[in-house]
C-alpha cells in the first residue's frame, strides 16, 4: 500500500516527548505583536509512532550497507563503524566553537593534526578543513585562484578552462566565481586534447580545472605536461579529487603540478554520505597560495603544545561558513588517516583500479567500454544500441534494482551516449563483484529476449517505475 | 585496511586481466606514477584507535555552557540519533535512483514540509550547508531578481555570517551596506534612510538578532514592502515556536541554521542550512528538492525534482553549484520536529524564553547590569565590570563556558558579553552561574 | 534468492578487524600440548562484508520497531530510545563487578534505588534484581517458598497447585525445584475454580501460583479470597507478574495477598526483548520472606549515604547466578520507574486494557471470544469452526503476515482450541489497532471466500511457510 | 508515558465499548482494585532523565583495570554493537513466527556453528543466561544421564560457580566434592582417588581455573573417562583460540561465559552462557535451538527446532523451565567472531597470552611474588605483602582497580591476588601497574 506521510498518521494530542513542566507562558515575556499567532502544522504523533514511522522509511532505501552501489564518481565505499563511534564521543559532540581553547584541546588538536595530515598525503603545504562539501571546497578553490591573480595585479585572468570531462560542479563553480567558462573538448582517448588545451591557454586563462581521474574514470595522462602548460602560461592548475581513491598513495597531486585540490573527505576518506550529506570539501594549496585559504586555521604553539584558532592574514578570502568546518566528518577522516600509512593507503588506489577494470573486462562482451584505455577508479560502460532496440540505459539501472544491486551512474559524463558510470571502489570484494557482473549479464540477455522485462522494471521496489517529469509539472513540494 | 579483496581474489583478478602483479596494471592506468614517499605515523588498529580517540576527546573539558551566539545547547530526544544512525539513512547516496530511496525522499519531503509550516513560507529546499551560507544564496537571489546591487544589511548580525557574505560576494559587484543599531535593535529611521537609495535589492532581518533582541519585525517589514525591496528573514528556527513566523511578515526568503532542531553544537558543525522562499521564487532555489510524483501504477511517490537548475545538467548555467548538502542533519531536523510536534516545539521554545529571563534575573539581582531592554528570546547582552574576555578566560577555568564576547562591536561594547540560557540549564545551575557572575 | 550463510560467503585470507600487532606467539608461553591444534572453522570476511551481511540478516525481521507486534502474554511494548542510550553509557557498561565499591557508587545507587522503586510500586518489603530471566525468577521464587516452609520445618509440603491457566513455565519451575505439580482446572469463567482449589489445598501444599492476570487475559476475580484460602491453608501465594502491565498503578501485588511475585523487566518495565533477551526476572517478596532472598544485595550507609554489596543472611537461598544480575536490563528499567508516578503507572494498565477489550468487541462477530467476561491487557480469540472449514489459526496467523503485521501468540493457553491470544498493550494506538481489525476482518473474508489465499500464506516473506517438523527429524543445528 | 492513544481516542474507544470514563471498564474487568496509592518521586521528562543518569553514570570512577576473574575487559569492534543496536534485532521477540524471524534465527544459527567450531563441539543452544547457570545446567543433565548423585568439582572453580550450583542443587539429592588444588592446578592424584567412588555422574574442568592456570587437559580428561564418568568442562572461550578445545579432549559438554565475545564487563551482566555437548546429548539440551528446515518451495529456512523439551508445550516434564535467553548477547558473539575469524580468535587469544606475560615479567622485575609457576592465560596469582583487600582499597583511590584478593580460599590465600591483562592494555599501563605494585 501507499506509504504514508506523518502528517497523514497524525492524531489531534498525541505527543512525541515529555518536556520540562513551563512554570510561564511565553505571553509573560514577548509583547503580543511578536508572538506567532498558530502554531506549526506538523505531525502529532506518539514517540513509539515517530520511531516506526522512520525505521519503516528508512527501509524503502537502498544503502551500502544492505546493497552493492556501483554509483560512478560517488566512491560509494564503505564507513568503518568505528569512526561513528568516534564522532558520537560528547565532548566532541558538545564542545561550543566559541568556548575557551582551553576547553577544547581535543578537537583543535584533531584538527590541526588533520590538516597536517591531509597534507602530507597530498603533497601539499597546508589545508582548509572549513568547506562543508565537494563543490563548497571547489569554490573556495577558485576564489584561491582569483586572490592569488589580484595579489598579483594580474587583472585580465578571468577565464577557466574545463574539459568535457569534468565534474559538472567545475564549471558550475566558475561561473558562481564570476568567471567565464572556457569548455574543451576531450581527444578520442577521452583525456584533455593538448592541442585544444593549447589553443585557449593565455593570458586570459586564471585557471584551469582538471578532474583526476577524470569522469571517463581515466588518468590524464599527460599530467605533467598539462601542468607545465598552465604554469607557463601563468595560470594555475586546479585539481578537482573527489575520485582521490584512485590516486591516494600512489601519488601526491601536488607534486606531479597541481596548486590546489580538494578532496570529498565524504568519498575517498570514508565517511558517510548520509543521503546527500554532510560531507566535507577540504581544499589542499601549494606553498605560494597558502596566505590565501580562508580562516581561522589551528596554530600549534611549539613550545607548550597549546593550540588555538588563528585569525588568517590579510590575503585570505576570508570565511566561506559559519564556524569551523563539518567537524563530525572531519573526526571520521581523522580515525581513517591514522588507520593507514603509506602502504595501505597504496592499497586503496591499486583495488579501486582493480576492481574497475575487472568489472570492464568481464562485462566487455556485453557493455562496450566507451573508452580503450585501462581505467582508474571506474569505468564508463555503454549499450550495445543494436541488440538492445528499445531498451535503454535507464531500462538497465532500473532492472539492476531487481537484481538487488543499487544503479550506476547513468546518462554521465555527457559524452558518452547511454553512458553508465560504473565505480565499485576498493572496499568492495570480487565476490560481490562477480555477482554484479552475473546480473548485468542476466540483463544482458533479457534486453535481448524479452525486454518488457527490463522496460517495466523496477518490480520489486516500494514503487514501480516513476514518472520523473510529472513532479516538475506542478511541483508539490510540502504537505 | 578495508580492503575486501584476500590476496588470492587480486592474483586471480590480475590474471583475467592478464596482469603478472599490480604495478603493471597501474603502469598502464597511470603511467608516470605509483611511487610517492609518506612520512606518516604507523597505521593504528582499531584497539589502538579506540584508545587514541578517547585520549584525545578527554583533552575536550566538560563544561557548563552558557554561550549561544549562533550554536545553541538544546535537549535532543534519543530517538533523533538513534533513527539517522540506521545505516539504510546513513550510508545511502543522494537519492538518484528515486525507486530504491524512497525512504530518503520521503523523509526529506516530510523536512520540507516541516520546515515550511515551522517558517510559515511556501518552499523550502532540502537543506543548504548551514545558516551564513544560506543566507549567502539568498542574497544572491534577491540581487538577480531586483536586478540591484545593494543589500542592507543589520549592524547585529552574526558577524560569521557577515563575514560569509563579503566571501561569497567578493568579486560581485554587490555594495553591502549596515543599518544601524538602536539600543540592540535595528534603527528603523536608519533603514528607511538607506532604503531611500534606489539600487537596493534586499534588507536582511536578523529575528532574534545577533544581540538576541526579538525586532520589531510588521514595522521593519512594512518600511522595506514600502520601499519596494525584498525582504529576507534570517531567523532562529526553534524560536519560531513563539516568535512571529517570516511568512506572517511577508519575508521574500527566510532563511536559518537547523542546528537548534536535534543537532549537536559539534564545535560548528556539521549544522543545517535552512532555505525557504515565497512561491513565487522557486526557480531560485538553490540545491535539491523533492517533490511527489505518480509511478506507473498511479501511486504517489517521491523524487528529486527541478532538478534542471542544477550543475549536473545545466553544468556553468545552473543558478547554485551545490550537490551535496546536510540530509543527514536534516533528517535529524524532521524527526526532531515530528517528535516536538506543535505543542512540543511551541514549549520548547517558551522554555527557552522562560529559562533565559530566570538568567536576567538572577543575574541582575547579583548586580549585574543589562545593555539593553528590548525583549529578548534566549540571549542578552550585559555589560561586565571588566572586560568580558578576561572573565570568559578566568571561567573557563572553572569549568565554565561564559559567553561570547562582544569587542568586535566596537565602541561601548569592550565590556559586553552575550550570554544564553536554553531549556538544557537546571535553575540550580542558572544560580551557580549568576551568583559567580555576581562576583566580579 | 536462498539466504546465504557467513561461512558461504567466506573467502580464505580476508579478515574483519585489524588487530595490534603480535611480538611473540602463543607458542612462546604455553607447552605444545596445552594448545589448539587448528583454527576454528569460522568465517574469513572484511568487515564491510559482516556489517552487510547482518543489516540484511536484520531486515529479515519483523520488529516492534517495524511492525505491529499482538503477541498474547508477551507485552511487545516500545522500548525508548533514552533508555538505549542511558545503557549504553560507558561509565555503567565497563564496571567491574568485583571493583572496589568506591569506584561503583553510580551502579550500586542505581540498583538499590530501582530495588526500593519496585518494592514501592508492588507494596512488597524488598526485591533481588538478580534473576536473568522471568523463568529464572521464578524458580528463585519457588526456591524462597522452599527455605520458608524448610525454616519452619514444615517439610511435608511438597506440592505446588498451578491452575491451567497459568503460564508454562509456572510447573515447568515447581518441578525442577524438585516440588510436585498439581494442576487445577479452571472454571467455565476462566477464573480458578474455588471448589477445585479447595479439594487440593491443605496440609502438603507449599505454593500456589497463581498468574494474574492469566493465560486467558482474566483478572483473578477471587484473588483476595484465594489469597486468604492459601494462606489459611499455610501455604504461600506465588503471582506470575510477567504482564504486570495490566495490574500496575491499579493494585499492589503486595496488598492483594500475594507473598512473592516476579516480574518480567523486559515485558511490563519496556527493556526490549533483543529477539530473545537478555531480560530480567527480579522477584520481590513480603516482610516475611525477606531473609531468604538470594544475595548480595545493595546496602546503603544511612549517615554517609555511601552504598556496598552486602553478603545475605544465612537463611538466603544463596547466589542464583554469578554476580549481580543483568545489569544493562536494569539501568533500562530504572530510567522507566524515574519517568512514572502514580498517576502514569495507572496510566499503563488503563490503556493496556482498553486496547485489548477495545480488539476484542471489534472482532467478536468474525472470531469469537472464549471468555465472556472483560478482560485484562489481552483477549484470547478462536475461530468459526464451522464458516472456516480448512483455515485453521495457523493459517490466520500466517496470513496476518502477509499483511504487515505480526501474528497473536497462536495455540495457547492450551485450554483454549485454535487459541489466538492478542495482546496490544498500552503503547499502541486506536490508530494501529483498527488497521489491525481490518486485517482480520478481510482475513475472515478470505478465509470464507477464497481460503486457499489464507492456507497458503504467508506469501510475502524471505521464505514460505516452512515445515517446522522437518528440522526436527534429522536436525541440522549448525554447518 | 509512553501510551500512545490521545484522549479523544480513548474516549471513542469507551463509547464504543459502552462505557463513560476508564474507571467503568477497569471495575468490570478487575473488580474489587484501582485505588492504589504510590509514594514516588515526580516523573522525570527526558531532557531531565538524561541529566539524571549523566550524574549517576559519572559517579562511577574510571579506572585502570587489572580485574578479570570471571568478567574480562576485552577489545569490541565498534561494528558489534552497530549492528546488535538496530531495532529489527533489538526489539524482535523470540523468533516464534518463523517466516517473520529469519534475521534473528539465521544469526542464531551462525551463532551456534561458531560456538560449536570454537568448542570442537557437536551441538550448541541458543544461549543460556551465563556461565554459572549453563554449568549448573550441565551439571543436572550429567546426573540425569547418569543417574549417579556425585559431582566433582575442582577446588579452583569461580567462586560464584560454586555458590551458584550450590544454589540449583540445594534440594536436590546431590552431593558436590571438591578436588584439591596442588600448585594451583587440580590435584590428579586426588581426582583419581574421588573417582573410585561410584557414585561419581560427572567431574567439572574448569580451564583456565579461577587461578588462570592453564590445567593438563588431556590427563585429566582420561583419568575420568577411565573412571566412567561425564567430563563437563567450563572454559574462557576466548582463551579456545589457542587452548586445547574441549572437544579434543572428549567433553561430554562443555560450557563458559561468552561475555568476553564481544560483550561488555556491565558490572557482571547481561553476560552470556554457552552450552555445548555432545550429539548424543541432544535431547539434554537445555532452552532453545535453532535447526534448517525447508520451506514450502523446498528453500532453506531456519526455525527453532526440538520445542518438544520445552516448558510451553510440556509444562512440568519440560528438561528445563528456560524461555528468554541471552539472544542479543548471543548476537553479539557471533558478530564478534565472524568479524575475528580464524585468525582474529587466535590473535586475540595470543595477545592476551602476551600481554598477562608482560605483566608478569615486570611484577616479577618489581620483587612481587608469583604463587604459582604453572602456565596460565590471561591471568594469574601473586603473593602481596600484606592483605590483598588492602591492597585493592589504596589503589582503587588511585583510579586502578588492581586484581581480585582470593583470601576465601582460606589459609595460604590471605595476601595473594589474581591479577588480569588482557588485550587492552597497553605496555605504559602494565608498566605503571607493576611500578606501583612493587612500591608496596
Amino acid at each position: 500500500p501507499q506509504s504514508k506521510l506523518s502528517i497523514e498518521k497524525s492524531t489531534e494530542g498525541k505527543k512525541g516527548v515529555a518536556l520540562p513542566e513551563l512554570c510561564k507562558e511565553a505571553s509573560k515575556f514577548l509583547p503580543e505583536n511578536l508572538m506567532r499567532k498558530e502554531k506549526p502544522v506538523l505531525p502529532e504523533m506518539s514517540e513509539f509512532e515517530v520511531v516506526r514511522h522512520f525505521t519503516n522509511l528508512s527501509r524503502k532505501n537502498y544503502s551500502l550497507d544492505t546493497h552493492f552501489y556501483p554509483l560512478g564518481s560517488c566512491t560509494m565505499k564503505y564507513n568503518p563503524r568505528a569512526y561513528e563511534a568516534a564522532a558520537a564521543e560528547p565532548s566532541f559532540s558538545s564542545a561550543h566553537p566559541f568556548a575557551d581553547a582551553n576547553l577544547a584541546q581535543g578537537t583543535l588538536e584533531l584538527m590541526y593534526n588533520l590538516e597536517r595530515g591531509l597534507s602530507e598525503i597530498c603533497g601539499f603545504h597546508s589545508f582548509t578543513l572549513q568547506p562543508a562539501a565537494g563543490a563548497h571546497g571547489e569554490w573556495t578553490g577558485v576564489l584561491i585562484a582569483k586572490a592569488y591573480h589580484a595579489k598579483n595585479n594580474d587583472l585580465n585572468r578571468t577565464e577557466v578552462i574545463v574539459p568535457d570531462t569534468a565534474h559538472g560542479t567545475n564549471p558550475a563553480t566558475a561561473n558562481m566565481a564570476g568567471l567565464k567558462v572556457v569548455n574543451i573538448k576531450s581527444g578520442a582517448d577521452g583525456c584533455v586534447d593538448l592541442e585544444a588545451l593549447k589553443e585557449v591557454l593565455g593570458p586570459k586563462t586564471a585557471l584551469v580545472m582538471l578532474t583526476v581521474p577524470n569522469t571517463a574514470g581515466l588518468f590524464e595522462k599527460d599530467i605533467k605536461e598539462i601542468a607545465d602548460m598552465v604554469h607557463d602560461a601563468g595560470s594555475l592548475l586546479y585539481m578537482d579529487g573527489a575520485n582521490f581513491n584512485a590516486l591516494i598513495g600512489l601519488a601526491k597531486p601536488g607534486e606531479i603540478g597541481a596548486d590546489i585540490l580538494h578532496l570529498n573527505l565524504h568519498k575517498t576518506f570514508s565517511t558517510p554520505h548520509g543521503g546527500g550529506g554532510p560531507g566535507s570539501g577540504a581544499v589542499g594549496v601549494a606553498e605560494h597560495l597558502a596566505e590565501f585559504l580562508p580562516g581561522p586555521i589551528v596554530v600549534k604553539n611549539e613550545k607548550t603544545g597549546f593550540f588555538t584558532l588563528a585569525c588568517p592574514g590579510p590575503l585570505s578570502i576570508g570565511r566561506v561558513k559559519a564556524f569551523y568546518g563539518n567537524i563530525a566528518v572531519l573526526v571520521k577522516t581523522y580515525c581513517y588517516i591514522k588507520q593507514h600509512d603509506g602502504d595501505t593507503l597504496k592499497e586503496i588506489a591499486q583495488n579501486a583500479i582493480l576492481n574497475a577494470n575487472y568489472i570492464k573486462e568481464k562485462l566487455k562482451d556485453f557493455y562496450p567500454s566507451f573508452f580503450d584505455s585501462v581505467c582508474m577508479h571506474e569505468c564508463v560502460l555503454t549499450i550495445n544500441k543494436e541488440k538492445f532496440k528499445n531498451v535503454k540505459t535507464l531500462d538497465v539501472a532500473k532492472r539492476l534494482l531487481d537484481y538487488g544491486f543499487y544503479a550506476p551512474t547513468i546518462y554521465f559524463p555527457l559524452i558518452v551516449p547511454e553512458a553508465m558510470m560504473i565505480e565499485p571502489t576498493e572496499t568492495e570484494s570480487k565476490n560481490t563483484i562477480d555477482r554484479f557482473a552475473d546480473a548485468m549479464i542476466s540483463i544482458y540477455e533479457e534486453a535481448v529476449k524479452t525486454p518488457e522485462l527490463v522496460t517495466n522494471a523496477p518490480q520489486t521496489q516500494p514503487v514501480k517505475r516513476i514518472d520523473e517529469v510529472s513532479a516538475a509539472r506542478e511541483p508539490n513540494l510540502r504537505w | 585496511m578495508f580492503v575486501s579483496n584476500s590476496e588470492e581474489q587480486k592474483q586471480e583478478m590480475l590474471s583475467f586481466l592478464g596482469y603478472k602483479n599490480i604495478e603493471e596494471l597501474i603502469k598502464d592506468a597511470a603511467p608516470g606514477i605509483g611511487k610517492a614517499d609518506f612520512d606518516l605515523p604507523a597505521a593504528l588498529s582499531e584497539l589502538e584507535l579506540q584508545k587514541h580517540i578517547g585520549q584525545l576527546a578527554s583533552k575536550n573539558k566538560k563544561a557548563l555552557n552558557f554561550i549561544g551566539a549562533g550554536a545553541y545547547e538544546h535537549f535532543t530526544p534519543a530517538a533523533v540519533n538513534a533513527i539517522s544512525s540506521r545505516g539504510e539513512f546513513l550510508t545511502a547516496y543522494t537519492p538518484y535512483q528515486a525507486e530504491a530511496s524512497q525512504g530518503t525522499l520521503q523523509a526529506i519531503y516530510e523536512y520540507q514540509s516541516s520546515i515550511c509550516a515551522l517558517f510559515d513560507m511556501d518552499i523550502s529546499n532540502a537543506s543548504h550547508y548551514d545558516g551564513a551560507t544560506a543566507l549567502a544564496e539568498a542574497v544572491g537571489a534577491a540581487v538577480k531578481i531586483k536586478n540591484k546591487n545593494t543589500v542592507l544589511i543589520p549592524a547585529a548580525l552574526h558577524p560569521h555570517y557577515k563575514q560569509t557574505l563579503k566571501t561569497y560576494f567578493k568579486y560581485a559587484d554587490i555594495k553591502f551596506i549596515e543599518v544601524s543599531c538602536e539600543e540592540g535593535s535595528t534603527d528603523i529611521e536608519d533603514l528607511k534612510e538607506q532604503l531611500e537609495n534606489t539600487n537596493v535589492a534586499a534588507f536582511v532581518l536578523a529575528n532574534p538578532n545577533f544581540f538576541g533582541v526579538v525586532e520589531e519585525v510588521d514595522e521593519i517589514s512594512e518600511v522595506v514592502k514600502e520601499a519596494g525591496a525584498l525582504l529576507i528573514a534570517c531567523v532562529n528556527p526553534l524560536s519560531l515556536g513563539v516568535l512571529k513566523t517570516p511568512g506572517s511578515y511577508d519575508a521574500d526568503f527566510a532563511v536559518g541554521d537547523g542546528q537548534v532542531l536535534g543537532n549537536s553544537v559539534y564545535f560548528g558543525g556539521p549544522h543545517l542550512g535552512i532555505f525557504t522562499c515565497k512561491k513565487e521564487y522557486v526557480r531560485s532555489l538553490p540545491g535539491r528538492v523533492v517533490g511527489i510524483a505518480k509511478d506507473k501504477d498511479g501511486n504517489r511517490a517521491f523524487v528529486l525534482t527541478l532538478q534542471a537548475r542544477e550543475q549536473h545538467i545545466r553544468r556553468e548555467r545552473s543558478a547554485s553549484n551545490i550537490c551535496s548538502n546536510q540530509a543527514l542533519c536534516a533528517l535529524n531536523a524532521v524527526v526532531y520536529m515530528t517528535l516536538l510536534g506543535p505543542e512540543g516545539m511551541v514549549k520548547v521554545a517558551s522554555l527557552n524564553l522562560e529559562k533565559s529571563h530566570k538568567l536576567k534575573d538572577l543575574l541582575s539581582k547579583e548586580g549585574c547590569k543589562l545593555k539593553f531592554k528590548q525583549p529578548f528570546f534566549n540571549e542578552f547582552v550585559i555589560e561586565c565590570p571588566k572586560p568580558a574576555e578576561e572573565i570568559c578566560k578566568e571561567l573557563a577555568n572553572q569549568g565554565i563556558a561564559a559567553g561570547y564576547p562582544l569587542k568586535e562591536f566596537g565602541g561601548g561594547f569592550e565590556n559586553a558579553l552575550l550570554v544564553c540560557a536554553t531549556e538544557t540549564k537546571t535553575d540550580e545551575e542558572i544560580k551557580k552561574f549568576a551568583q559567580i557572575m555576581g562576583g566580579f
